[in-house]
Parts: structure tokens; C-alpha cells; sequence
């Protein structure tokens, strides 16, 4: 039992991106077709968080470190915007 | 790898894509929340477009600034003023 | 062949948006969409810096290959050449990082002045502070 | 056999949270209310986000052809998992408390309401 070589790792790997990319036009529709702003804030998110994911991905295909250290931002100021319209939204105001 | 050059192309092409139609969605919108929010949007398709392009500095300076900071002031903005924008060509109120 | 219809996509693409948002800063009432779209327009300029250092095929991040994070060696011609045919163009990027943050400095400052406008004048319709203003 | 164990749960976590993550972008499209959404997209990041994660960490973990790239590449992964995990639920309650608390999506099949209650929302049921 060992790991298979490198064109079946690159072939299984671009499998699991391209699942992630379609997962993506998906949730894309939905940011497209929401009415209401929570729909449109959850769509953003989920979009930004399955993002992250394809990210990590293509640097492993790439094999480049230095492109994987976008993830961590973009999750993270996703979170921070939740928290700011869900302030907006439920005090009519920022801060506080 | 041939196969790679491509799949990064297109995949530049499907965020600029994603990038486009939310400009539109931005563009045409009346209530300026949900503006500010299609505009978060595209700056997460132009973080994708940048991480593509071999740019992980700038998707360090442009997380921060285009999804957090931009979205912040405008809600700060927004806040202290109007909600929905007068109809376009209408009176004025 | 392919790649080079896929470029002029992305070019064709990044034009509408510039066009698209230069259109919104000028036919729109509202202050604040201005402001939004002011801020698409300069991300989309940044974009089209760095697009303009990429050349075709494999591209990767301006480092030099066999430098990790723990040693440096010094880089020999074979180094060199590995980098010169797959590093994207530095110059651009380096600029852009600057252009950003100061694209956000003068968004502050044109964000207080709309607030200013507001609470002078009580709307952001730029129509009807024009009219307020001259009577 | 330690770094095959890893590439193979690595490999199984990455296509089936893939998998998932796609059926959960069709159930956002697919819900007709918001708070049924709310489901859907909690799925979508812990299945679909957390999960991938964990196990692209584990496959460059076990990924010797990458040199010492690897480390970098698994630490990043785990970290971004880790605080993946801590913030998306917390976002997920502080929009869902929003949207209540301002009457931007109404709760539609309902029998009571005691958050409107709490609120002290006079017929918010």
C-alpha cells in the first residue's frame, strides 16, 4: 500500500478543484438571484469560504508555498463583514 | 503542463466574468446595502483573479482593504445618511 | 491559439467593467454609489497593472526557485534562466501595493466629505444639493 | 504507511466534502426561505469548507515530491480550518439574529415565535 504517483495525485486533485469551481457558479447564482440582504451576505460568505478552499488546492498543484497564503485573509475579513452588517442591520448603526 | 496554462486561464476568465455581472448588479441597484455587499462580491472575485495571476502580496493588501475595510466605511457611510437611492430621472425628494 | 482568445476575453472583460464603472461615476445622483464605483474603477485599473506583467504559459510568484524560508543559497545561471522564463513581472505588483493603500486614504477622505454634504444639505442627490445651493 | 494513511483519508475528505459542498450550493438554490438557507450554507462551510481543509493538509502533509514546501503548505491549511471552524458558525448566528431583529426575512412557516416575544414586538408571531 503506497501512494500512487504524481500524474494520478494531479489527476485526483484536479477532480476535487473542479468540484469546488462548480460548487462556486452554484453558489454565484445565488448571490445573483437573492432578494433580501442576509441571503446576500450568507451567499458572499459561503462563496469567499469554498474559495479559500480552491485556493489551498491550486498552490498544492502548483507547488508553490507562497500562493496558498491568501486563505486565512480572505476567511477571516469574511467573517469580520458578516460582523459589521449584522450590526448595521440589527442597530442602524456601526460601532458600538 | 499544458493542461495547467489552461485551467488557470479559464478560471481568470470565470472570475472576471463573476466580476462583470456584479459590477451590472451594482450598477443598476437602488438600495445602496445591498450595492455595498455586491461590491464585496467582486472583490472576492478579484482576490480569486489576483491568486491566479501569481500576485500573493497584493491579495495580502487587497483582502484587507476590498472585502473588510471598503465594506466598513461605506456601512459607516451609510449609516449616517440615506438608505435608498431617488429614482433615476424622477423628481428629486 | 486558445489562450490567445481567452486573453482578449479577459481584456474585453476588464474594459466593460472600466467602462461600466466610469459610466457610473458620471450618470449617477447618488453620492455614494459614486464613491462605490469609484473604488471599482481603481481596483479594476490595479488589476490591469498587474495583468500587463504576465506573459503567456506557466506563470509563477516573482521568488526565486531554491529559496525556502530557512536558507538562502546564492541563485547560479540555471537559477536565473528557471526564473526568467516563469516569474511574472515584480514591477508592477510592487507598485500596485502602494496604489491600493493609497486608493483607500482618498476614499476616506471623499467619504467625509459626502458625509459633510449630508449634513449640510440633508441628501446625497448631487440634483438637489445643486438646487438647494443656489437658492 | 503512515503517509499513505494520510493520502487516502486526505483524498477521501477533499472529493466527498467536494461532493457535498456541490449539493449544498444546490440546496441555496433550491430553499425557498431564508432561514432554511441558513442550513444549507452551514453545511456548505463545514462540510464543504473545514473538511477540505483538513484533508488538503493531511495529502501535502504526505506529498514528498514537494520538498519542504509541504509544511508550509499543511500549516497554512490547518490554520485556516482551525479558525474556519471557530468563526463560521458565530457569523452564520450573528446574520440570522440580524435578519430576525430587523424584519428583513420573516420566519414563513411558523407556530411561535418567542425571540419576537423576548423582544417584546408587539404580534411579531
Amino acid at each position: 500500500m503506497g501512494i500512487p504517483g504524481e500524474a494520478v495525485t494531479v489527476k485526483l486533485l484536479l477532480t476535487g478543484t473542479l468540484l469546488f469551481v462548480l460548487a462556486s457558479v452554484f453558489y454565484f447564482i445565488r448571490v445573483v438571484r437573492s432578494r433580501t440582504v442576509p441571503d446576500l451576505v450568507l451567499a458572499v460568505d459561503v462563496l469567499a469560504y469554498d474559495l479559500a478552499v480552491f485556493i489551498i488546492a491550486f498552490s498544492i498543484m502548483c507547488k508553490s508555498p507562497y500562493l496558498s497564503i491568501g486563505a486565512l485573509p480572505l476567511v477571516l475579513w469574511a467573517y469580520l463583514m458578516d460582523m459589521y452588517v449584522s450590526k448595521h442591520l440589527s442597530r442602524r448603526e456601526l460601532g458600538d | 503542463m499544458p493542461e495547467q496554462v489552461y485551467l488557470c486561464h479559464v478560471l481568470i476568465a470565470l472570475f472576471m466574468t463573476y466580476a462583470l455581472i456584479l459590477t451590472y448588479k451594482t450598477l443598476v441597484e437602488r438600495d445602496m446595502l445591498k450595492a455595498i455587499i455586491y461590491s464585496a462580491g467582486q472583490a472576492v472575485a478579484y482576490t480569486l483573479a489576483l491568486t491566479l495571476l501569481a500576485a500573493p502580496d497584493l491579495v495580502l493588501a487587497y483582502v484587507a482593504v476590498g472585502v473588510g475595510m471598503y465594506t466598513a466605511l461605506f456601512l459607516f457611510v451609510l449609516s449616517r445618511t440615506e438608505r435608498f437611492e431617488a429614482v433615476q430621472g424622477g423628481e428629486a425628494t | 491559439m486558445i489562450e490567445a482568445a481567452i486573453w482578449w476575453y479577459i481584456y474585453s472583460l476588464t474594459l466593460a467593467i472600466v467602462v461600466m464603472s466610469l459610466y457610473g461615476m458620471a450618470a449617477r445622483p447618488n453620492l455614494l454609489k459614486k464613491l462605490i464605483m469609484f473604488s471599482i474603477l481603481g481596483d479594476t485599473a490595479n488589476l490591469m497593472a498587474v495583468m500587463l506583467g504576465v506573459h503567456s504559459g506557466l506563470i509563477q510568484p516573482p521568488v526565486f526557485p531554491g529559496i525556502s524560508f530557512t536558507d538562502h543559497p546564492l541563485p547560479g545561471v540555471a537559477d536565473l534562466e528557471s526564473f526568467a522564463r516563469t516569474a511574472v513581472d515584480p514591477i508592477p505588483q510592487v507598485l500596485v501595493v502602494t496604489a491600493i493603500v493609497i486608493g483607500l486614504a482618498v476614499l476616506v477622505f471623499l467619504s467625509y466629505v459626502a458625509m459633510l454634504l449630508y449634513a449640510k444639505y440633508g441628501t446625497l442627490d448631487v440634483r438637489e444639493i445643486g438646487r438647494r445651493r443656489s437658492e | 504507511m503512515l503517509g499513505a494513511l494520510a493520502y487516502y483519508l486526505g483524498m477521501i475528505l477533499l472529493i466527498g466534502g467536494g461532493i457535498v459542498d456541490v449539493l449544498a450550493a444546490i440546496g441555496m438554490n433550491r430553499f425557498r426561505n431564508f432561514y432554511l438557507r441558513l442550513h444549507a450554507a452551514t453545511v456548505g462551510a463545514i462540510w464543504g469548507a473545514v473538511y477540505p481543509l483538513f484533508g488538503l493538509g493531511l495529502i501535502s502533509l504526505s506529498l514528498s515530491a514537494l520538498g519542504s514546501v509541504r509544511f508550509y503548505i499543511a500549516g497554512i491549511a490547518f490554520t485556516t480550518a482551525i479558525f474556519l471552524l471557530l468563526t463560521a458558525p458565530v457569523g452564520s448566528h450573528a446574520i440570522a439574529q440580524g435578519a430576525h431583529r430587523s424584519r428583513e426575512a420573516v420566519p414563513e412557516p411558523i407556530v411561535v415565535d418567542r425571540l419576537a416575544e423576548d423582544e417584546g414586538v408587539i404580534g411579531g408571531a
